[in-house]
């Protein structure tokens, strides 16, 4: 049932482009994990980059974090800053990071 | 659309057993959360009596070895687990909703699925004890003791699935509770009003949420470990075992404020009630409550000093522990301020709260003692480690349930407990806390080493051990006490009326017992302790929900959720599911399948059986 | 699916206006970002550690990956646009959306599935060793005729090494995540043949934004996987 | 001396007696004595903290009780002041303790860095010490000597130990000398410790490492630098000929009854066991069965006659053909004449 705050929601056609995006992106990493070995440091980087990107861009609009409550964003991004947090610890802990 | 599913017909408005075991209302949790966390509480007792019995000697052969190890680790399971989060979880369901002005939790069916989970849960962890094999490697569990090829009895895998499926009841019950506190406040119940026992229960219930599922994976790394034969903790296979204990302790350090904090959020509700005055500095002590949950997330390690992390690591967490000191000192503070310049009426529940400040107090230095990485290399798995965790667990939580419960029985059953037999309770309470756990520090510094089933004589650990004994049995007798107080308070006890301690939040506003719907209007909150305000405040029109209205209103025209069987059902799949993980995995599917029979039933299921009026 | 759970009167007035079942999605997946946090960082803390073979670079496949990959992003396009349509109430484009869904969905756990087989019957070619070093009962006859290689299981199952522990422990439990979410979309499929779709409908489509939220979830973890177990540690190794 | 004698001035006896009083100092595993540097900086820490906790408590809980009591509620005392809080105050008791608690990190961090590695220029050896359910053993890398249980150090020299376990997680303390370090299957940890004076100093294992975790004990025995040295040439001799008529029989027992599976002895080419300690030199040890018996004849004889009753679930009684196998069971005589050549490996 509708509630005052019903946040506006993007048109299918917003979520036509994101999927693209998130196509073409693939299709990069896909295309960069065969670039010559040289390129394996930035590598690295890039797909993090890109990663990060992906998840962001699925979580703001099929997610709608973008135009929802913030304190959904409150919630998630609070349990993903203390996962991530604790994945850093623990590598650093076991020297293992990168 | 009474009928479920076209075979279980729905109860409705049962009466007997059958309203307990289909009871979706949070006030027979509560109760039934309480009731079987008490009877774990004995359990655990009982446990710590033998442990007792048997080092009260040097050499002595009360129980051999293996015993031992079975007692120690249960002992701690069941109190921690079985024990101290119920009985909080208890308080949760009683207070919570009466507390926030709401006539529910959020879900209400999903909070009778918590306490069946709960229950199931526990009867595996305890299996062990009919089938003549319980964990057996401490309850901290480290691998490779655990693996298969060091212990190939079942205990480790009640131990596993045990836990897992109690996480399943912890993360479900707290979600429940966070819901409830940020959605379902009474009008004008901003978050800076609430009452700080909430505010304990939410920042509890972010602490359950996020750190259970550290646990389980844990323990589903152990349990592919030893039933699928994997290698997350086989050294031959270039396993690190630490990795074991950083997964347990990111979940166990946050999980001693799950303890610890819910027994926090008691005593600011009974010092203010009982020296009538407001909690001294509400935002800081609101603001040092999060600030523990929150630094709880960064000091793990010191549970692991010992481990050979290196200077840095040890140095690093040596420093975030001592600093978390500092909020859990403001609330110490901040209590004796409320009761500075109040009127204090030393009744048995204020008692039992002073006796936690001045415990905790003990046990919080002695704490910050084991914070200096250096020294604690000496203090690490002695009987001085035992001794401060009893002062925070039992001197901290148990306090603090007990005074929770001399605080709220009126309101849960209308009757008082017997003040006479509790001031009994309490100083025999405080004496043989007292007696058995503080000479611990001696037996600590004199090189007793904890979990070792039997020591020789020539140590010097005689004399104390024997002290700690006796000191152990007073306090199973006063625990005695109390049972008696409770069941004969139960029949017998005075008449208690709506608001015996001149009380200042919403729930003692409303009839004791409470109806099934808790406020016959939904009261309107104009200020912190509104009921209060309301009696002694400032002359703000606060609707008045006492009195006539629930004469008059018999609560028709308020529709509560209908009794519903399906909780129960769904997690009785789950308990199936779990024996079936130990024993067989046909038997796991069924109960997965009983599980999921149950949750597509209930998702039919209406929350209100629509003819029910 | 499922029916409010809070008192009726309260349904329409939480404190914050929020639904609760949402908020307490919410919540969840907060919960299970720890899980599968402390299931990558076990992945993670253990890469490199294995002693024996075969090590990532071995076995896993980008090409067929991406491709799983790509369907399982599709998928979550398809779950916007069955919520788009059930909140404008067209239940028709709904049940077409939702069925896209679930049939990504089972693809890309038939994917997984394929890949699991492929890794545990992988064979890899070899180089003989000198015939001097060979042990007494050389299992590979192919050296014997003078040839330079052979090929040999060189397979990975969880209890092959660290990695293989690792690995299908942290994919398996994405795709247990996936296998739940498929039965919920089905479910929801189902439901909407029931008074025509009206039950969802009627909370503005709450019942399919609550596994839409789900199913994006499980794509996201994908994401992180996919990067970090596939590409990020292919190249590392 | 000082701080042992603070610890039995009258003056505080009964602070002393409600925190530390309670303790002998002369207890064999008491850390209130160290005779150790890295003991010793552990215990100037844990003085420090305790005097700091004790003041502490005195006065929060003084506070607490004077309020209790000065502010109980009297007959017909109306509703008193509503007092909220009050800032400054607030701030203060925020602001003193973590000022106190950075002046405790700084002497924290430092100690915490001496105690894991001896000062650079100190004279220092290195022994790596393995922990198995539920034993010791114990290797000299310099010297080559391998014994168990009993750790021979000359005195005044750092000793640097390096520490990996053969099974599960044990940890290793001797409390008199210094904190423990846990001893983890898999990796190398690594501890110090000294010993000022000679003497015997008691050790044990104190992490929970299975059934017989209690019985896990060692034992290090400091001498003069001499004393060492004559110690080092006699464990490095092979083990002496069995001289009587029931050593021999012993010896040959040792044998045929399996012992060599798991127990080496040194010039005895058949006994090349790793299982179980290294038995070439066990009559000089003072002790037996990981320090908990001592090393007489009569504990010997009852030792092999059962392990168990010593040991809950050890390996040797679950392993050992002599307890497992009815054709290797062992009578009076063997006990006899197997505990006359054990006593003879001197």
């Amino acid at each position: 049932m509708e509630h005052g705050r019903h946040p506006a929601h993007p048109t299918p056609m917003t979520y036509l482009k994101v999927a693209a995006i998130l196509a073409i992106v693939t299709f990069i990493e896909w295309a960069i994990f065969f670039a010559p070995e040289s390129m394996d440091s930035i590598k690295l980087t890039v797909f993090s980059v890109l990663s990060v990107m992906k998840f962001a861009l699925v979580v703001m609009f099929y997610m709608h974090l973008k135009f929802d409550e913030r304190l959904f964003s409150m919630f998630f991004v609070g349990g993903l800053t203390l996962a991530s947090g604790v994945i850093i610890a623990l590598l650093v802990l076991f020297q293992a990071l990168l | 659309m009474a009928t479920i599913a076209g075979v279980f017909s729905r109860p409705t408005r049962p009466t007997g057993i059958w309203a307990w075991i289909s009871t979706v209302d949070h006030k027979k949790i509560g109760a039934l959360y309480g009731v079987t966390a008490f009877v774990f509480f004995l359990v655990g007792g009982l446990e710590a009596l033998i442990m007792r019995l048997q080092l009260a000697r040097a050499e002595h052969g009360i129980v051999s070895a293996e015993v031992f190890s079975q007692l120690f680790t249960m002992h701690a399971l069941t109190m921690i687990f079985l024990a101290i989060m119920p009985l909080s979880a208890a308080f949760f369901n009683l207070v919570v909703p009466l507390m926030i002005g709401a006539r529910d939790v959020a879900f209400p069916r999903l909070n009778a699925f918590s306490y069946w989970v709960f229950l199931l849960g526990a009867f595996i962890l305890q299996t062990g004890w009919i089938v003549g094999s319980s964990p057996n490697t401490g309850w901290f569990a480290y691998a490779p003791l655990t693996a298969e090829s060091f212990n190939p009895s079942k205990g480790m895998d009640f131990y596993v699935v045990g836990l897992g499926v109690l996480g399943v009841s912890s993360v479900a019950a707290a979600l429940n509770f966070i819901i409830t506190i940020i959605n379902m406040r009474a009008p004008g119940m901003t978050l800076m009003r609430l009452p700080v026992f909430i505010w304990m229960t939410l920042v509890t219930s972010f602490l359950l949420v996020t750190a259970m599922p550290v646990i389980t994976v844990g323990l589903i790394e152990l349990y592919m470990d030893r039933t699928f034969g994997m290698n997350f903790f086989n050294v031959d296979a270039g396993a690190d075992v630490i990795l074991w204990q950083h997964l347990f302790w990111v979940f166990g350090h946050p999980e001693v404020y799950i303890l610890i904090l819910p027994a926090m959020g008691i005593i600011s509700e009974v010092l203010p009630t009982f020296s009538r005055k407001p909690l001294y500095g509400y935002p800081v002590v609101v603001l040092s409550g999060i600030t523990i949950g929150f630094m709880g997330w960064a000091v793990w390690s010191h549970h692991m000093f010992t481990v050979g992390l290196g200077p840095i690591a040890n140095s690093v967490f040596a420093i975030t522990t001592m600093f978390i000191a500092v909020p859990t000192g403001i609330k110490i503070f901040n209590w004796i301020g409320t009761l500075w310049g109040g009127s204090v009426d030393l009744k048995t529940a204020p008692l039992f709260a002073i006796g936690f400040i001045f415990l905790f107090i003990v046990g919080g230095l002695s704490g910050v003692m084991h914070a200096i990485s250096p020294s604690d290399a000496q203090q690490q798995d002695t009987y001085f480690i035992v001794a401060h965790i009893h002062y925070v667990l039992f001197g901290g939580s148990i306090m603090a349930v007990f005074a929770g419960i001399y605080y709220w029985f009126p309101k849960a059953t209308g009757r008082l407990l017997s003040e006479r037999v509790g001031k009994w309770h309490f100083w025999l309470t405080m004496l043989g806390m007292n007696l058995a756990f503080y000479p611990m520090h001696f037996l600590g510094l004199d090189g007793m080493v904890r979990r070792n089933y039997t020591y020789p004589e020539g140590m010097g650990w005689d004399f104390w051990n024997m002290v700690s004994t006796i000191g152990a049995f007073i306090l199973g007798f006063a625990t005695l006490i109390f049972v008696h107080n409770f069941f004969r308070s139960l029949r017998k006890g005075e008449i208690s009326g709506d608001d015996p301690w001149d009380g200042r939040t919403l729930e003692w506003s409303i009839p004791s017992p409470p109806p099934e719907y808790n406020f016959a209007v939904i009261p309107t909150v104009h200020g912190r302790d509104a009921f209060w305000e309301q009696k002694h405040g400032s002359g703000h029109g606060v609707h008045a929900p006492a009195g006539g209205a629930y004469d008059h209103d018999e609560g028709h025209g308020i529709h509560m959720p209908s009794p519903s069987i399906l909780p129960l059902i769904t997690s009785l799949g789950l308990g199936i599911a779990g024996y079936g993980l130990v024993y067989s995995f046909p038997v796991a599917i069924l109960g997965a399948a009983i599980t999921m029979f149950g949750t597509y039933a209930w998702s039919m299921e209406p929350a209100t059986a629509p003819d029910e009026h | 699916m499922e029916h409010t759970e809070a008192a009726p009167h309260a349904e329409h007035a939480t404190t914050t206006g929020i639904d609760h079942r949402k908020m307490l999605i919410w919540a969840f997946l907060g919960s299970e970002c720890m899980f599968f946090g402390s299931l990558i960082a076990t992945y993670l803390v253990y890469y490199g550690q294995s002693i024996s073979g075969p090590g990532p670079a071995d076995v896993l496949d980008i090409n067929t990956t991406t491709v799983s990959t790509f369907v399982l992003l599709m998928s979550s396009l398809m779950m916007v646009l069955s919520y788009s349509a059930i909140s404008k109430g067209d239940v028709k484009r709904f049940r077409v959306w939702i069925l896209c869904t679930a049939i990504l969905g089972s693809t890309f756990l038939g994917f997984q599935f394929f890949e699991f087989t492929e890794f545990a019957h992988h064979h890899q070619e070899f180089e003989c060793p000198p015939a001097l070093d060979r042990p007494a009962q050389y299992p590979d006859t192919a050296c014997m005729d003078g040839a330079t290689h052979y090929e040999a299981n060189y397979g990975l199952t969880p209890r092959t090494n660290l990695f293989g522990s690792t690995f299908f422990t942290l994919t398996g439990f994405h795709g247990a995540h996936v296998t739940v979410g498929v039965i919920w979309l089905l479910s929801l499929f189902g439901y909407s043949f029931r008074r025509r779709g009206e039950d969802l409908i009627r909370d503005g489509g709450l019942n399919v934004d609550l596994a839409a939220l789900y199913w994006h979830f499980v794509d996201i973890v994908w994401i992180v996987i996919f990067t970090v177990v596939y590409l990020i540690g292919v190249t590392v190794a | 001396m000082m701080k042992r004698s603070l610890f039995k001035s009258p003056a505080i006896a009964i602070l002393g007696l409600l925190l530390a009083g309670g303790c002998n100092p002369d207890n064999p595993q008491s850390i209130l004595v160290a005779s150790g540097p890295v003991a010793q900086r552990q215990l100037d820490l844990f003085n420090l903290l305790l005097w700091a906790v004790t003041i502490i408590f005195v006065l929060v809980c003084g506070w607490l009780v004077y309020t209790v009591i000065r502010y109980r509620r009297k007959p017909g005392q109306g509703i008193p002041e509503q007092v909220h809080g009050n800032t400054k105050l607030e701030i203060t008791w925020t602001v003193i303790p973590a000022l106190l608690l950075a002046a405790v990190a700084v002497p924290t961090v430092a100690a915490q860095f001496y105690i894991t590695e001896p000062p650079a220029g100190s004279d220092q050896m290195r022994i790596e010490v393995t922990g198995h359910q539920w034993w010791w053993s114990v290797v000299y890398p310099d010297s080559g000597v391998v014994t168990a249980n009993e750790i021979r150090v000359p005195v005044g020299k750092a000793v640097v130990v390096d520490l990996t376990a053969e099974d599960v997680i044990h940890s290793f303390w001797i409390p008199k000398l210094a904190g423990k370090i846990d001893v983890v299957p898999g990796k190398t940890t690594s501890m110090w410790f000294q010993a000022d004076e000679p003497g015997e100093y008691l050790g044990q294992c104190a992490e929970f490492c299975g059934e017989s975790h209690a019985w896990m004990k060692f034992r290090v025995i400091a001498q003069s630098p001499e004393e060492y040295e004559a110690w080092t040439q006699a464990q490095l001799a092979d083990a002496p000929q069995p001289a009587t008529e029931a050593e021999t029989t012993g010896a040959q027992l040792f044998i045929t009854k399996a012992c060599i599976a798991c127990h080496k002895i040194e010039g005895v080419p058949a006994a090349a066991g790793v299982i179980g300690p290294n038995l070439t030199h066990v009559a000089s040890r003072t002790a037996i069965a990981a320090g908990v018996l001592d090393n007489t004849e009569e504990n010997v004889r009852a030792w092999i006659k059962d392990p168990s009753e010593f040991k809950p679930g050890n390996i040797m009684n679950r392993d050992g053909l002599a307890y497992t196998n009815p054709q290797f069971a062992l009578n009076e005589d063997d006990l006899n004449n197997l505990t006359a050549y054990i006593l003879s490996l001197k």
